[in-house]
């Protein structure tokens, strides 16, 4: 297999004296989507803050992040992004007080061009809205706000934090095929609940506990192993419990049971 | 960045607030003894003749002394009353000043122009303090955030300006007014009696730490707490935000009312350089220099900025700093541009303030300490 | 013990004299409190011949700084106090003045006011003394431009405030009392813009206008009363200010008629020599006579008084000097300072300015009434 | 219990919310669906007060609440969750909850008691912690809780308040699968037998589907539908603008 | 009417002092989101740097171009403080807006005392063009020169401020930036540079404030700064935080209210009225006259 476009070695966060990350090593692989799975507050959006140098003030970063021989963590997060690393944040993160069009305008890059027909013909939405308050703007809509921006530009490695948090079925389904299709070109590392979506897009996956890695491997083969999803994300297996009902909507009885859980 | 292994540390547990628990060893065994302490020594010292040259002009319980730690326990009350507002709920204001001016004109004009008792005077102008900051308070709180504070201020600012303009020959205008002292008891007047001003100060002091102490742990003081950190919570919860800021902001109205009192007697008399905003600035100044929102910080950083006030005074003057050269000692000798970088100072090297010094100095001796050695 | 147990210096009669001067050496006035403290040295050397010394006793001199805060002039007034200091001086600022007043007729120590002009401190207390001049000698000199005030139309300019207040009400009694009419324009001392107030002053018509305004918007007040033809139309009087002042005045300092307490060469007595000889500089200015007066008192009522603060009051009423201005009487009924007064020009551009002395007003022209001893 | 009679808001020209009937039986469970930007989190807003509805009333018991101000209706038994977290900061997870329940005690108003010394409300908040499954994590400030951990501190304020009407809006969104049954069988848990009733915005169709008696659908600022699950669902415009295609 | 006009117009000057002197804080304030009390202290190096340029530095003087040299090396002097003072003090506490405010009170503290103990507390008078001095005869008012010359350079400040927000990025990225730094480096613009930026603009209007200022008042002296900027701060909090148009609207309706109440009403009231107005704009609309609309 070729080169990996992400390579953390023993990568360890601590933050105001708390641990959060505690030697944490995977790769990413230069195509397709790398997902990070666990439980809330494993330190899945921690690691992907250390990678583009986001952690607090009061954080200390241990450890390697390089992409090739260059290493990431000595870089100043604008520098990383304009090398063409893109962030797509957990809390969305649009900027309330701008409108649609200003949070995108503020998105383009120097020397490039931005992709507007690419990301408007992915949420016409937001090319409807564009004269609208970003902080007016529906949970959905702002998602779909904060993946546009990143889409504005190219970039060689995207990091997007739960995308679909938050959205209708019917947008889930959407982002998910657009990060497919993103995906294409450029490689993903994804932190996602929804397995469903985990499922058709992922084809790495790296498993965190308690500030560790749990696991990696292949993702599809992490799903299928019952055994392997209890134990590491707490579900039956990847038809379990969660979001059963996206992919069975027509037969909505068949999702509901009775006994619940 | 370097690459250093990360050592093998189980991770402590989560991130505890300062208050609420309390770790063994001798330094917090020690710990709720230390204002008991502070108290003693406080109490003690109008009888000591020791002399600390640099730190005081003259023996700890000479006049000039004692009136000018007179001077700084209330400034310590009124610190911490003010951080009720701005540490405990969150509420900034820049107008503060004009409650106090309204305690110390208050008694003033009550004693000198009215010819009434201190023992009447004291207590009618503490509860129009309180009054007016009811009422003030009252349509200010319709606001929020800096229109909040610019309100205030507003307000603090009619103040000022009826004060230096001599309204109704009440208030003496820029040269203030100074208190008759012939009706008051002779325990309050004179030089030789400035140690029981002290003891008057120390009881304002004591007064305001406790009703700060007990209403910040009171089930209010949670509510309070509450609303500096998301108000729209607070009402969704069912209580009433305005009602709660409403009693912060004239509980605190009144304590820097009784504060303007207590300072009134100890100046005799009042000047208009305590209506002025700046003096809410420097309420705010010392606050942060202790530590908003914590037990003793905005006490000591009271007591601390108006000592370093006072005394800054005569360290511009002295010979030390004009033997030095004149690119120094010009500079130098301004005691404002000592304490305008006194307080840039602090700002940088103890974020949280004083009250954060003890435990970062813990934190330090914990990493001399072979063993548990920390990083960073 | 009872707390605060305070060694005095007894009656020892070669201990030194303990004098306490508490004045502006930072802030606003900072610089009215070098020229004082400049005066006063000189006056200590002039009164002392040179040796600091009465009789055999040194004169032991603390300065403290007030920054112009009454609160920290009190402190530092206490603390003088506590540590035996029988005589304090200084006070450069009115409030100071006032809120130190007080203190020493409690402590029974002998205060000499400084440069603070407000009439109030004359008559404060029979331990309170003044070394400066009061607003309402200003006043008095005023008056001496207009010759018969007599149905003569006055307006008086000052700032809202006591400073104000004090000028107004000495103008009405002085020259509203000689018969002319008085009415006042008044504006907040923090006014920056003036052409309001001119044209209220400019449509009253008046035959004389005495302004009283002192701080830094005084330029831009002078420029705008010159700008609207105020300064052309009619005789316009005010205090002259130090030195450093002057040039500020631009234009329109030829178009006025001042009164002056003091500036260089406005007398040309001994001791204004021997002050001129002395202070750094060599050329006196406004508060000079203030702290040489103040040193020359001080001497005076040490010589007679020793530690007996009483004696020396009784020293000091009714005692007649020589000082810079001339000769001085500190009246015995209420403590007030009877000195000279002047009538001053001012002429020059750009940075030299050179004052000229029209006319003296002899202590007497200019005694203002005598108060009730207060306290 | 809780009734809005013709909710409208609009800004401008454009109806956020559009003449909004809605009626919540005791014990009932009213799931609300809808694509993003609906109106749902603005239909809250208008229920709470937290927003003036520019038309329409809210009742709730019968009594006409459109006037009072959110916490005037909060202490009629009106509770709700954020969409976006929002839990006091700087206050430990523990004392995040015994506010809440203080406020519903009432008393809050006592500047001389001990807070702390309350055992009553002490008691109440440690069983809403224990009940949300954050128990363990009492000391933390409620700050630097990982996202999910807020989502159960939300549920678990909304649980001390003991309020008879609740508002979630989106309570699953960000927790991680492992969690979910839990807090599932905690929302169960909310109605009960007690008769209180539950109006839940969730995107998650399982969720809903298992939880709720009746679906509200929303749609550009109207109530599409709302029927039992199996009717809505059927629904072709509920499954066109809302579900589209599986995944 | 002579009076109305006069009035007007010199109130119309006032408001343009008023308007020079908010417009650096109100750019700082709404843009960078720092309350800054050591504005005043950037007022002062203005204008004790063009005191002594037009005294000593060759080119300069106080006359014709030589005083065009000096203002600049003014304008200049301020614009190198306010940077220095965002490098090396606000900086490093971004994201902790009370610390920022606290740093610079303690800033305005420390610097005016420093102006004092450089030049004295004393005001000194300042060099200026004749012109300045003198009167233009409008319908008949004399309407003083050094009033119309603040109207004018207050109308291109305003021009200048207005082009720099709506033609450059800046704008888009300091209002982005004081809502989430972290989010707009994330966006790969280095936020850093962008709040120096306004920190130099900011500075840079308070000099030429300074400047033109003590040509108005014919000196300068230490304190100048502090007594303006009480009500340059609320002509920022009247016009709507940040808002720069908003700003200039304000500050004509202070200055005018001011004008004509100290003529008609008596003494003081102005000052009353401008704080009054205060209260009552805050109370009805907490947002000021202009809202948050921060672009304009
Ligand atoms: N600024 C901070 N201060 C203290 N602790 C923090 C801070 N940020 C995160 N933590 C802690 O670090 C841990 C990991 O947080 P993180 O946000 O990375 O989790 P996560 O895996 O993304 O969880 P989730 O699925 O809920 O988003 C949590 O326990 C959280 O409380
Ligand atoms: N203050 C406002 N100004 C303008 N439009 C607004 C405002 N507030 C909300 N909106 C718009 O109203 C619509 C409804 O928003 P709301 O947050 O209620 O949606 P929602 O149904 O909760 O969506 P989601 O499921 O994504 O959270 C959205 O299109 C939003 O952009
Ligand atoms: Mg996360
Ligand atoms: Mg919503």
């Amino acid at each position: 297999m070729s080169e990996p476009v992400l390579t953390v070695e023993n990568l360890s966060v601590r933050i105001a004296g708390l641990h959060i990350l505690q030697g944490v090593s995977f790769t990413v692989a230069p195509t397709g989507v790398t997902v990070l799975l666990g439980r809330n507050g494993v330190g899945k959006t921690t690691t992907l803050r250390a990678v583009v140098g986001l952690t607090p003030r009061n954080g200390e970063v241990r450890g390697t992040v390089r992409t090739g021989a260059q290493s990431l963590l000595s870089q100043r997060t604008h520098r990383l992004v304009r090398g063409g690393l893109g962030y797509v944040p957990e809390d969305r993160c649009v900027f309330a007080g701008l409108t649609v069009a200003e949070n995108l305008r503020l998105a383009e890059r120097r020397g490039t061009r931005p992709a507007y027909d690419r990301v408007f013909a992915l949420f016409p939405e937001l090319d409807r809205r564009s004269r609208q308050r970003a902080g007016s703007l529906s949970g959905g809509q702002q998602q779909m706000l904060a993946i546009g921006r990143v889409l504005l530009n190219d970039n060689r490695l995207l990091l997007v934090d739960e995308p679909t948090k938050g959205l209708a079925p019917k947008v889930v389904t959407e982002v998910a095929e657009v990060l497919e299709r993103v995906a294409e070109s450029v490689p993903v590392l994804l932190v996602e609940q929804n397995l469903a979506v985990v499922r058709r897009l992922a084809r790495d996956a790296v498993v965190l506990a308690a500030g560790r890695v749990a696991w990696t491997g292949d993702a599809q083969e992490l799903l299928l192993e019952t055994a392997l999803t209890r134990s590491l994300l707490g579900v039956g297996s990847a038809e379990g419990h969660q979001h059963a009902a996206v992919a069975t909507a027509d037969h909505p009885a068949a999702a509901a049971p009775e006994d619940g859980s | 960045m370097t690459e250093v292994k990360s050592p093998e540390v189980p991770a402590p547990p989560a991130a505890v607030p300062d208050e609420l628990t309390e770790q063994p060893g001798r330094w917090s065994r020690l710990r709720p003894f230390l204002p008991l302490v502070a108290l003693a020594v406080a109490l003690i010292l109008p009888y000591s003749t020791l002399h600390l040259p640099g730190i005081f002009e003259g023996a700890l319980n000479s006049p000039g002394t004692l009136q000018l730690l007179a001077v700084c326990l209330v400034f310590g009350g009124l610190a911490a009353g003010y951080d009720l507002l701005f540490g405990r709920t969150g509420m900034l204001s820049f107008g503060h000043a004009l409650y106090f001016a309204a305690g110390v004109y208050g008694t003033d004009i009550l004693i000198t122009r009215v010819g009434l008792p201190l023992w009447q005077a004291a207590p009618l102008a503490i509860v129009g303090g309180t009054i007016l900051a009811g009422l003030l308070g009252a349509v200010a709180l319709r606001t929020v955030g800096i229109a909040f504070a610019m309100v205030t201020l507003a307000f603090a600012q009619v103040g000022a300006i009826l004060v230096a303009r001599d309204f109704g020959g009440l208030t003496g205008g820029e040269e203030g007014l100074p208190l008759d002292v012939s009706g008051l008891p002779d325990g309050l007047v004179g030089v030789t009696n400035t140690v029981n001003l002290y003891w008057l100060a120390l009881a304002y002091l004591v007064v305001v730490v406790l009703v700060v102490h007990r209403v910040s742990g009171s089930p209010t003081g949670r509510v309070l707490a509450g609303l500096r950190d998301d108000e729209r919570r607070i009402g969704v919860l069912g209580l009433d935000p305005y009602r709660f800021k409403l009693v912060a902001f004239t509980l605190a109205g009144g304590l820097a009312a009784a504060g303007g009192v207590v300072y009134c007697l100890i100046v005799g008399g009042a000047s208009p350089h305590i209506t002025s905003s700046e003096l809410t600035l420097s309420l705010l100044v010392m606050v942060v220099l202790g530590g908003p929102g914590t037990r003793w910080g905005p006490v000591l950083g009271g007591i601390l900025y108006m000592y370093l006030d006072h005394r800054l005074v005569s360290f511009g003057t002295s010979d030390a700093v004009n033997a030095l050269p004149a690119f120094l000692s010009r500079p130098l000798s301004q005691p404002l541009f000592v304490l305008g970088t006194v307080f840039i100072l602090a700002v940088y090297f103890f974020p949280g303030g004083l009250a954060s010094l003890a435990p970062r100095l813990a934190l330090l001796r914990d990493s001399l300490r072979p063993g548990t050695r920390r990083q960073g | 013990g009872s707390p605060q147990d305070t060694a005095n210096g007894g009656g020892d009669s070669a201990a030194p004299v303990k004098v306490g001067l508490v004045y502006s050496q930072s802030g606003a006035l900072a610089s009215y409190g070098k020229q004082y403290i400049e005066g006063f040295r000189a006056g200590l050397d002039f009164a002392t011949n040179g040796t600091n010394k009465v009789g055999d006793r040194a004169i032991e001199i603390t300065e403290v700084d007030d920054a112009g805060d009454p609160a920290k002039a009190v402190s530092a007034a206490k603390d003088l106090i506590g540590k035996g200091n029988k005589i304090i001086a200084g006070s450069t600022a009115s409030g100071v003045a006032l809120q130190v007043a007080p203190i020493a007729a409690q402590n029974k120590v002998l205060f000499i006011s400084g440069p603070a002009a407000t009439d109030a401190v004359t008559g404060a207390n029979k331990y309170t003394f003044r070394s400066g001049r009061q607003s309402y000698q200003d006043v008095v000199t005023a008056k001496s431009f207009i010759g018969d005030p007599a149905g003569k139309k006055v307006v008086v300019f000052a700032q809202d405030g006591a400073f104000g207040d004090a000028n107004e009400a000495a103008v009405k009694a002085v020259i509203g009392g000689a018969g002319a009419s008085v009415s006042a324009v008044r504006a907040p001392a923090s006014a920056t813009e003036f052409t309001p107030f001119a044209s209220q002053i400019k449509s009253a018509k008046p035959d004389l206008l005495f302004v009283a305004w002192a701080g830094t918007t005084a330029p831009a007040m002078w420029q705008t009363l010159d700008q609207q033809g105020v300064l052309t139309s009619t005789t316009v009087v005010t205090g002259l200010d130090i030195r450093a002042s002057w040039p500020t005045f631009g234009a329109a300092g030829s178009k006025i008629s001042f009164l002056s307490h003091y500036f260089d060469g406005a007398s040309d007595t001994e001791a204004a020599k021997a002050a001129k000889a002395k202070i750094p500089g060599g050329t006196l200015d406004l508060f000079h006579p203030d702290g040489f007066a103040a040193a020359q008192m001080v001497v005076r009522a040490v010589a007679e008084g020793g530690d007996d603060v009483d004696k020396m009051v009784t020293a000091l009423e009714g005692w007649s000097f020589e000082s810079v201005k001339g000769s001085m009487t500190i009246r015995a009924e209420d403590h007030a300072l009877l000195q000279p007064m002047y009538q001053a020009s001012l002429t020059g551009s750009g940075d030299t300015f050179t004052a000229t002395a029209q006319k003296a007003l002899t202590a007497d022209e200019t005694a203002p009434p005598v108060q009730a001893m207060k306290g | 219990m809780l009734t809005t009679r013709g909710l409208t808001w609009r800004i401008g020209e454009v109806s956020i919310v559009d003449s909004v009937y809605l009626d919540l039986a005791p014990g009932e469970f009213l799931g609300v669906i809808g694509p993003n930007g609906a109106g749902k989190t603005s239909l809250f807003n208008l229920i709470t007060g937290l927003r003036r509805a520019t038309e329409g009333r809210v009742t709730l018991d019968g009594r006409d609440v459109s006037d009072l101000p959110p916490y005037r209706r909060a202490r009629l038994g009106l509770g709700r969750t954020f969409q976006a977290s929002s839990v006091f900061g700087s206050l430990s997870v523990r004392e995040n909850v015994r506010l809440a329940v203080q406020a519903h005690r009432g008393g809050s108003l006592k500047l001389w008691r001990r807070a702390a010394a309350d055992r009553e409300v002490a008691a109440a908040a440690d069983a809403a912690l224990d009940r949300v499954g954050l128990a363990h994590r009492g000391t933390a400030l409620a700050g630097t809780l990982a996202h999910g951990e807020k989502r159960k501190l939300e549920i678990a304020l909304l649980l001390a308040g003991e309020p008879r009407v609740m508002l979630l809006d989106e309570p699953m969104a960000g927790v991680s699968a492992e969690d979910v049954p839990e807090l599932v069988q905690v929302i169960r848990s909310l109605t009960g037998d007690s008769g209180r009733a539950v109006l839940m915005v969730e995107h998650h169709m399982d969720v809903i589907l298992e939880l709720a008696d009746r679906i509200a659908v929303m749609h550009h600022g109207a109530l599409l539908a709302c029927d039992t699950p199996e009717t809505v669902m059927a629904n072709p415009t509920v499954q066109e603008a809302y579900l589209g295609e599986s995944l | 009417m002579d009076a109305i006009i006069l009035l007007t117009l010199t109130g119309l000057g006032l408001a343009a002092l008023y308007f020079l002197v908010a417009s650096g804080l109100s750019l700082v304030f709404g843009l960078a989101d720092v309350l800054n009390f050591a504005h005043g202290l950037f007022l002062g190096v203005g204008a004790y740097a063009t005191w002594w340029a037009a005294g000593n530095l060759p080119g300069a003087g106080p006359d014709g171009l030589g005083f065009v040299v000096a203002v600049a090396f003014g304008v200049a002097a301020g614009t190198l403080v306010a940077v220095l003072v965002e490098l090396v003090l606000i900086r490093p506490l971004y994201s902790r807006t009370i610390e920022q405010v606290l740093v610079t009170v303690g800033l305005s503290l420390a610097g005016v005392a420093l102006l004092q103990a450089t030049w004295g507390a004393d005001a000194r008078p300042f060099p200026r063009p004749a012109w300045t001095r003198e009167v233009t005869s409008i319908f008949g008012a004399q309407v003083p020169n050094g009033g119309l010359l603040l109207i004018v350079a207050a109308a291109l400040v305003l021009g200048a401020i207005l082009a720099f927000l709506r033609w450059t990025r800046y704008g888009l990225i300091i209002r982005a930036g004081v809502e989430n730094r972290e989010m707009v480096t994330a966006l790969g613009i280095d936020v850093r540079k962008a709040f120096t930026l306004v920190f130099a603009i900011g500075g840079a209007a308070a000099a030429l404030a300074g400047a033109l200022g003590s040509v108005y008042f014919g000196t300068v002296s230490p304190q100048q700064g502090g007594s303006l900027l009480i009500f340059a701060f609320i002509v920022v909090v009247i016009g709507g935080m940040g808002s720069v148009v908003g700003s200039a609207y304000a500050a004509v309706a202070v200055g005018l209210l001011q004008q004509f109440v100290n003529y008609y009403g008596t003494s003081g009231l102005g000052d009353i009225c401008v704080v009054a107005l205060l209260a009552v704009v805050l109370l009805l609309r907490p947002q000021g006259i202009a809202g948050k609309a921060v672009t304009a």
